[in-house]
């Protein structure tokens, strides 16, 4: 059933033929054929845990394969560490954003590629030179501050471009859009196009379909390690090609949309919101930031990149310092600020970065599963293994975790069965608020739609849910209401009706001047931040073409 | 790749807050915490005591520690890549031993022996850390235990002192007080320009800040490492035989302990020991104040005895790391 | 792709591997035990084993607490001196019999842990600085109760616990044996050694998931301590004198030693107790092979040094790539 | 800092007070003449200084910790001497680190220190140290272990016990003690210290020498600690169970040996001999007791010869350069006699 309308030999820039690689077992690529021609943009597709990543780790050296080949512009290659491929002509932006945090935002771009002055770095130039191509990426901060002051997204604005800064034949990118908005997507878009001009390849990996349409010429689909299918993406539609990824019937791949959010808005009860968020400040970063969240309503909270949605929910369960504000959870104050304490009172939050704030890598997925729930499934301080086996025996299937077993080591799981196990701890608390940040951040079409539909469940038996994504559509499909957020200040709230993308696009662009008295005040984007933008619209590109292309059927 | 390809600006829109200058102060403070309880502790000094500013004390605070130093500079290059290196010790007092008993056959065989066979084990250890990926800990204790072993055996069980001849060029390295400062000082600038001035150096932050990222963004991760091992052990072994030749011997029961010294310095001067973060400066800072430290704690406390003074020491020694914590604590929280 | 030939002894190695990993030290220990016997047969004899028990419990003791303290990614330096500070009240308190002494040398232990688990904690310094600035000064402060010079000490309780054997093992092992199981369990079973092990994982993943880090973190540093002081003690019954200037020294590397050697990584995240106790095991019976067979002092340290790094190179996790 | 122990009988400061128990030297002997050194003659003559008017300051530097029964005496007995005669003392102690005893002595030079008195840590090492007192016209007396360099040149004047010489008379009482017939086991002292090597050669050249049916089984180090000296004994004993001797090269590991030998069912003083050198109280109680054969002295207490040789190097009768001190032999025959005299430290 591979379909392959295979280009003869010698046409393509990169070739993998027949490889496989297991991993103590596990089968992660069987007998993969993979070929990339010069100055194609080519889409590389499957559900969580398909191979993807592991065949790009593959190609660049990260892994080296139990047999088959990895030919670059004909000859074959063996390359030991990604350090060769790079100076092979590969670059690449690996899965979760792969920089170093401590280091500043200006080193980051630059490493291993400092501009020097006799033999030595260049550090006025390197500064300047990176603020001047951040700037371009529209990511406008200090370059001396260190990395992870900037969030997820800038830090993927960030590793970006670095990698298109580099010499390359062939760029990789793993899912580069997972913390984009649309406005940097289309900024990405807009790179890739350039790239495509100057002849050079690019493997492009994402888990939004309407972003493959836009950008991509071919694609090629894995299913559990295998290749089942390649060719151009326009013959290809999208009905088409989930069944492919997912290895169902056509028929069966009930489609509604790109999310699968019941679209009717759920019965809110008024009255007493279940947690209700007053004044909340850190200095710097939020600015007198007040929410409520009703039992069973899903509260959105929209913004662009660095708006601090992520600082609002660490703020609201006691993750980050706040100078000022307080939290109500049903009317009674949560005094000590804690994650500890929010948990306690029903509060809890599935952080951002999944690598340094969710998984404990090196347990399994039951004791990962399990961990938050501990002081429940044990008496005295024991563990009682019968309650804890049948706790993640309940949500590994509830949410279909793709697993060995429990007892496989959570960092060997792919990138969106890590996001499920995490959703499932969180779950298995039985909270009363729950606080999602990118809650589908990586995780492929079927397990999105399945964590939407647990969201629309959840939010139906009662729970408060605070939605932070920055996937538009999630956004306003999933939530009744939705409050905006820019540098920090809350500048809009919409409801019932309003909440639309066009709604949503308003209120960040009639957003109200900040306060004068407010020292960090930005400058509000004027006529002179750049022609392109005579509006002042946030939004980059308001040639409509050059907008994501949105194919909603339904 | 060129800027060429960079599409057009995309909107401004949050803008990195300003700090005050209250706050900049308050950051100068809290990266350099170390520097500012050194200054701290010698104005007191100063204040307090007529002996401990003049410039027979501070010479011999400086002359006769000034190679100890080049251990804790080692040591950051380490620690800074995230690892650690338990053998400069050993190494220290081997360099002696070598440059002594080489002194007796010529004054370049006394510096080239201890160079090479420190440059030699530190590559060993390299390897083993960056190609068997072997925990630094473990190798470097294993450099520690045979180490001070091989000392052993090429001394006959510490039974045999090698002695510099009286007249060997040798012993110049290490006379009076500023020969070994300025060879100190200049192996600390070089260091500074090492670590922040060089790809190498870019590149060993970057491991230790995050090594899996450093490995896939295409840096020369292992041979970056090896060299670390490789500099931290020359080094060492370079700090035993200056060493040697201003003591005139090999002594075998020298350094030991020094590692811990050498650590705790580093850790005083601000390198997170987890790595990726660190000065060289800060560890000069943290070398002199521990320094300064003993000088006064023995100044005041001797006569009540040696417990006591470990007693003030370790005390001493746990007040400044807690300064030294909270002043950066802002740095490390977030 | 002649995948059939490679996929075979390509699995292989990697349970070859995995099996090495997993059972390296006892099968190193075995071997070792076997070379022991075939050098000197005496070597089986059940007074020898006594004698091997004797020295380990010990360090054992203390490298259970030190399991607990790497797992959680930090480190203890400080248990040697907490070993002369149970010392050097021994000879205090043991006139009013061997509980009491007991007693204080483990509050003692569980006092200069807490005040180590707060340093790491709550200041957030680091474990190497905090727990160095107590392994300096409380040997000082040992020192110091003790005065100038090694106590004797005569009750015959505290004797009899350092020399005497119930079923043929030494009482000391016996404790050091119940200590092991106890560890194990509360690493493997107990809410609190779970959190341990997330702790020294991914702290910060562990506080958002609303674990108790820094109760926890402060608790592996008293048990650390009390586990000492109990070392401490024991070691008193057995050498009849209270020595804190010499007792406990190097003890940190030899316990961080087997430690390691048992194959728990000092990136923390993972214990492994039974591994501990191979791992002190296997130390002492290479040093009592060196020992018993006149080796030079500067070999032994060689050899020792050799072995430790073939042992840890042996039994380590290797990534697969 | 004596704290609490009421079960010694005779703690070291009243030890190092005894005047029976001081030290008397054992050569030069008084009709010995050579050129003494006085200040006159010392590296080409340095002021005379009175060192009791409580202006001059003595520098005192120690080089290990006073943890060790030996040191601590050391200490207070200098110390008392000092405030005996009005002799303004500061002190250091180096914690067994020649680079920190180094900088202490430079440091106490600084401090205004006119005069030295160093227990060097190490013969070999304190050559910057020596040669800024040198360069600033300071005298230095060095006590219990000898510098390299030139008396009356470098330093004034070694004053302290042979080594050696003790490692002998052990070796000749092991020997009577088995009659001439005996595996031994030495157990060393920290390797690379000068005491460990001078009193492992004494022993073994003088058996090598005298005895040639005392068979060394094994030697091995316990890094003159008690812990260490049970720990090797309890493994040589099972190895060898031929052991019938054992040569300790300090009390501490004594101690620990007669630990071991009980625990593998031995008697000690019995069916295993043990020699042993320093002279601690307890250890001497021992030989009355009669666990161990013979304890050989290391007498600790400097402070009067050391002043008294400062006061002749300034004055005309000057110091000889080696001032070897008589070192008491602790046996069955007066070990009892010796503690109820307060003699032990
Ligand atoms: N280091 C590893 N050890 C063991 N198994 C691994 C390892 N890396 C990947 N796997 C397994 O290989 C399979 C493929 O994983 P991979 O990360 O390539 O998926 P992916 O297609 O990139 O998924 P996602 O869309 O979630 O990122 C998964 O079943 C995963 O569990
Ligand atoms: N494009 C940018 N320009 C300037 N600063 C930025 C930008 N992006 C992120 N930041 C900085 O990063 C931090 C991001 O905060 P936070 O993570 O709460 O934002 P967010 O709205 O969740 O955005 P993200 O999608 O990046 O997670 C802020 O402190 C902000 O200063
Ligand atoms: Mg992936
Ligand atoms: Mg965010």
């Amino acid at each position: 059933m591979v379909q392959q309308d295979l280009d003869p030999r010698g046409d393509s820039v990169l070739e993998v033929s027949g490889v496989h690689k297991s991993f103590a077992g596990v089968h992660a690529l069987r007998d993969v054929d993979f070929a990339l021609r010069p100055a194609e943009v080519h889409a590389l597709i499957g559900e969580n845990g398909a191979g993807k990543s592991t065949l790009i780790k593959v190609i660049t050296g990260v892994y080296r394969p139990d047999s088959g080949t990895v030919r670059l512009d004909g000859r074959e290659r063996d390359f030991r560490n990604p350090l060769e491929a790079q100076a092979a002509g590969i670059s690449t932006i690996y899965q979760e954003v792969n920089l170093v945090p401590l280091m500043s935002v200006a080193r980051n771009l630059f490493l291993g590629r400092e501009p020097r002055r006799f033999g030595l770095v260049d550090v006025g130039r390197m500064n300047r030179e990176a603020a001047e191509v951040l700037g371009r990426y529209g990511v406008d901060v200090d370059v001396t501050r260190p990395l992870r002051t900037l969030g997820l997204g800038a830090q993927q604005m960030v590793a970006l471009a670095r990698a298109v800064q580099i010499d390359a034949r062939v760029v990789i990118m793993d899912e580069p859009t997972s913390s984009l908005e649309p406005r940097e997507v289309e900024t990405l878009f807009s790179v890739i196009r350039r790239l495509k001009e100057q002849g050079i390849a690019v493997v492009y990996v994402s888990h939004r379909l309407d972003e493959l349409y836009a950008i991509c010429d071919r694609v090629t689909v894995m299913r559990d390690g295998e290749v089942v299918h390649t060719g151009e993406i326009a013959q290809l539609e999208r009905l088409r090609l989930i069944s492919l990824m997912l290895g169902r019937e056509m028929a069966t791949v009930r489609d509604k949309g790109t999310t699968a959010f019941d679209t009717d808005r759920h019965e809110r009860q008024t009255g007493r919101p279940v947690l209700s968020a007053e004044g909340l400040t850190v200095r710097h970063r939020l600015h007198d930031v007040s929410l409520d969240i009703h039992p069973g309503e899903v509260v959105g909270l929209g913004g662009l990149l660095g708006a601090g949605r992520s600082e609002t929910a660490k703020a609201i369960v006691g993750a980050l310092g706040t100078d000022a504000g307080s939290v109500e959870i049903e009317g009674k104050p949560l005094h000590r600020r804690s994650p500890a304490a929010a948990i306690r009172a029903g509060v809890v939050m599935l952080a951002e970065d999944r690598k340094a704030e969710g998984i404990i890598p090196n347990l399994s997925v039951r004791e990962n599963i399990s961990l938050a729930a501990l002081p429940r499934l044990s008496r005295a301080g024991v563990v009682s293994q019968a309650k804890q086996d049948e706790v993640v025996r309940l949500f590994m299937e509830r949410l279909r975790i793709k697993a060995s077993g429990p007892d496989q080591k959570v960092s060997d799981l792919s990138g969106g069965n890590q996001q499920k196990v995490l959703l499932a701890r969180w779950l298995c608390l039985n909270p009363k608020v729950l606080l999602l940040d990118e809650p589908t951040r990586g995780i492929d079409v079927g397990a999105k739609a399945e964590v939407q539909s647990i969201i629309d469940e959840l939010a139906a038996d009662g729970l408060g849910v605070l939605l932070i994504s920055s996937d538009l559509e999630e956004l306003i499909e999933g939530s009744d209401r939705v409050v905006i957020l820019k540098d920090g200040h809350v500048v809009g709230n919409l409801d019932g009706e309003d909440v639309s993308e066009d709604g949503l696009l308003d209120a960040l662009a009639t957003a109200p001047p900040l306060s004068p008295d407010d020292p960090d005040l930005p400058e509000q984007p004027g006529p002179a931040t750049g022609p392109e933008n005579p509006g002042g619209t946030p939004r980059a590109g308001s040639d409509p073409a050059a907008a994501p292309v949105k194919e909603k059927q339904r | 790749m060129t800027s060429a390809v960079l599409p057009p600006p995309a909107t401004a829109k949050a803008r990195a807050p300003r700090a005050t200058l209250g706050e900049r102060i308050a950051s100068q403070v809290q990266r350099r915490g170390a520097l500012a309880v050194l200054v701290l502790v010698v104005a007191i000094a100063s204040a307090t005591s007529s002996t401990f500013p003049t410039w027979s004390n501070i010479s011999s605070i400086l002359g006769n520690n000034a190679f100890v130093w080049l251990l804790a500079l080692g040591m950051t290059f380490v620690i800074m890549t995230g690892g650690i290196d338990l053998s400069v010790g050993s190494m220290y007092a081997l360099g002696g031993v070598l440059g002594a008993y080489g002194s007796t056959h010529g004054t370049w065989l006394a510096v080239l022996l201890p160079l090479a066979v420190g440059a030699a084990w530190g590559t060993v250890q390299g390897l083993l850390v960056a190609k068997a990926g072997m925990a630094p800990f473990i190798v470097t204790l294993v450099g520690l235990l045979g180490l001070r072993g091989l000392l052993q055996a090429v001394t006959d069980e510490g039974a045999t002192t090698y002695l510099v001849p009286q007249h060997s060029a040798f012993r110049h390295l290490g006379s009076g007080v500023w020969t070994p400062v300025l060879i100190t000082a200049a192996f600390f600038v070089l260091g500074i320009v090492l670590l922040t001035r060089t790809r190498f150096g870019h590149t060993l932050t970057a491991m230790g800040g995050n090594e899996n990222a450093a490995v896939l963004l295409g840096l020369p991760v292992a041979r970056t490492k090896v060299t670390v091992y490789l500099l931290s052990g020359t080094l060492a072994a370079a700090a035993g035989a200056l060493g040697g030749a201003r003591l005139g011997s090999g002594v075998t029961t020298i350094g030991i302990g020094y590692e811990l010294t050498a650590i705790a310095s580093v850790v005083i001067g601000g390198t997170l020991l987890t790595g990726g973060s660190g000065s060289v400066g800060g560890t000069a800072a943290g070398v002199l104040l521990l320094a300064v430290i003993h000088n006064l704690i023995d100044h005041y406390f001797s006569q009540y005895g040696s417990a006591f003074t470990d007693t003030v020491n370790g005390g001493f020694l746990a007040a400044v790391v807690l300064l030294q914590t909270l002043l950066s604590r802002k740095q490390q929280l977030e | 792709m002649t995948s059939l030939t490679w996929t075979g002894p390509a699995l292989d190695r990697a349970r070859v591997r995995r099996l090495l990993q997993d059972y390296g030290v006892y099968a190193a220990l075995a071997v070792l035990f076997v070379v022991a016997v075939g050098l000197d047969t005496s070597f089986v004899q059940m007074s020898n084993i006594r004698v091997q028990l004797f020295q380990v419990a010990p360090t054992l003791l203390v490298a259970l607490g030190m399991a607990l303290v790497i797992g959680t990614e930090g480190i203890d330096l400080s248990v040697g001196a907490v070993i002369a500070l149970a010392a050097s009240v021994v000879p205090l308190y043991v006139g009013y019999g061997m509980l009491p002494a007991l007693a204080v040398s483990l509050l003692l232990g569980a006092v200069s842990g807490a005040v180590g688990g707060a340093m790491v904690a709550l200041a957030r310094i680091q474990p190497i600085v905090a727990t160095l600035s107590l392994m300096i000064g409380v040997r000082g402060l040992a020192e110091i109760v003790n005065g100038n010079s090694a106590k004797p000490v005569t009750q015959s309780g505290l004797l009899d616990l350092g020399s005497q054997s119930v079923a043929g093992i030494p009482e000391m092992a016996w404790i050091a044996g119940i200590c092991a199981l106890l560890t194990g369990l509360l690493v493997r079973r107990t809410t609190f050694g779970r959190q341990l092990v997330a702790i020294g994982d991914n702290r910060q993943a562990s506080r958002l998931s609303g674990l108790p880090v820094r109760r926890v973190l402060i608790t592996v540093y008293v048990i650390s301590g009390v586990l000492s002081a109990l070392a401490g003690v024991l070691i008193v019954g057995h050498g009849a004198e209270a020595d804190p200037a010499n007792q406990g020294l190097n003890m940190e590397l030899n316990a961080i030693t087997a430690v390691v050697v048992g194959g728990t990584p000092l990136s923390g995240g993972r214990v492994r107790v039974l591994g501990t106790v191979a791992g002190a095991l296997f130390m002492q019976l290479i040093t009592a092979v060196l020992t018993q067979h006149n080796v030079h002092t500067s070999y032994t340290q060689i050899v020792e040094a050799a072995i430790i790094c073939f042992a840890v190179y042996a039994s380590q996790e290797r990534g697969t790539r | 800092t004596n704290s609490g122990n009421d079960s010694a009988k005779s703690p070291s400061s009243s030890a190092s007070d005894n005047t029976a128990a001081a030290q008397q030297v054992a050569t030069p002997t008084d009709s010995a003449s050579g050129p003494a050194c006085t200040a006159d003659r010392y590296a080409g003559g340095v002021a005379k200084l009175n060192i009791t008017d409580g202006k001059t300051v003595v520098g005192f530097s120690q080089s290990e910790s006073t943890s060790n029964p030996f040191r601590a005496t050391e200490t207070k007995s200098i110390e008392n001497e000092a405030k005996r005669l009005g002799v303004k003392l500061i002190e250091r102690n180096a914690n067994a680190d020649v680079n920190a005893q180094n900088s202490q002595i430079q440091d106490m030079i600084a401090q205004g220190a006119k005069v030295l008195i160093v227990a060097p840590e190490n013969s070999d090492g304190l050559g910057p140290a020596l040669a800024e007192a040198k360069s600033k016209k300071i005298p230095v007396l060095t006590i219990d272990r000898t510098v390299t360099g030139t008396a009356c040149t470098d330093f004034i004047a070694f004053i302290g016990s042979n080594f050696y010489g003790q490692a002998q008379i052990a070796a000749d009482d092991l020997n009577t003690a088995t009659g001439g017939n005996a595996h031994v086991a030495i157990l060393t002292g920290t390797p690379g210290n000068n005491v460990t090597t001078d009193r492992t050669k004494g022993f073994q050249d003088q058996v090598k020498a005298k005895y040639p049916n005392i068979k060394i089984v094994a030697s091995q180090t316990g890094n003159f600690a008690q812990t260490d000296g049970q720990k090797v004994m309890e493994q040589l004993l099972q190895a060898h169970s031929d052991i019938n001797a054992v040569y300790a090269e300090n009390d501490e590991m004594a101690l620990g040996a007669i630990q071991a030998i009980r625990s593998a069912g031995k008697t000690p003083g019995k069916d295993v001999k043990i020699v042993t050198i320093d002279g601690i109280q307890q250890m001497v109680q021992n030989v009355a007791d009669g666990l161990a054969v013979a304890d050989i002295e290391t007498n600790p207490r400097f402070g009067p010869l050391a002043f008294q040789s400062l006061q002749n190097f300034y004055g005309t009768a000057g110091v000889q350069d080696k001032v070897i001190i008589k070192d008491g032999h602790f046996t069955t025959a007066n070990a009892k006699q010796a503690l109820a005299q307060g003699l032990v430290y």
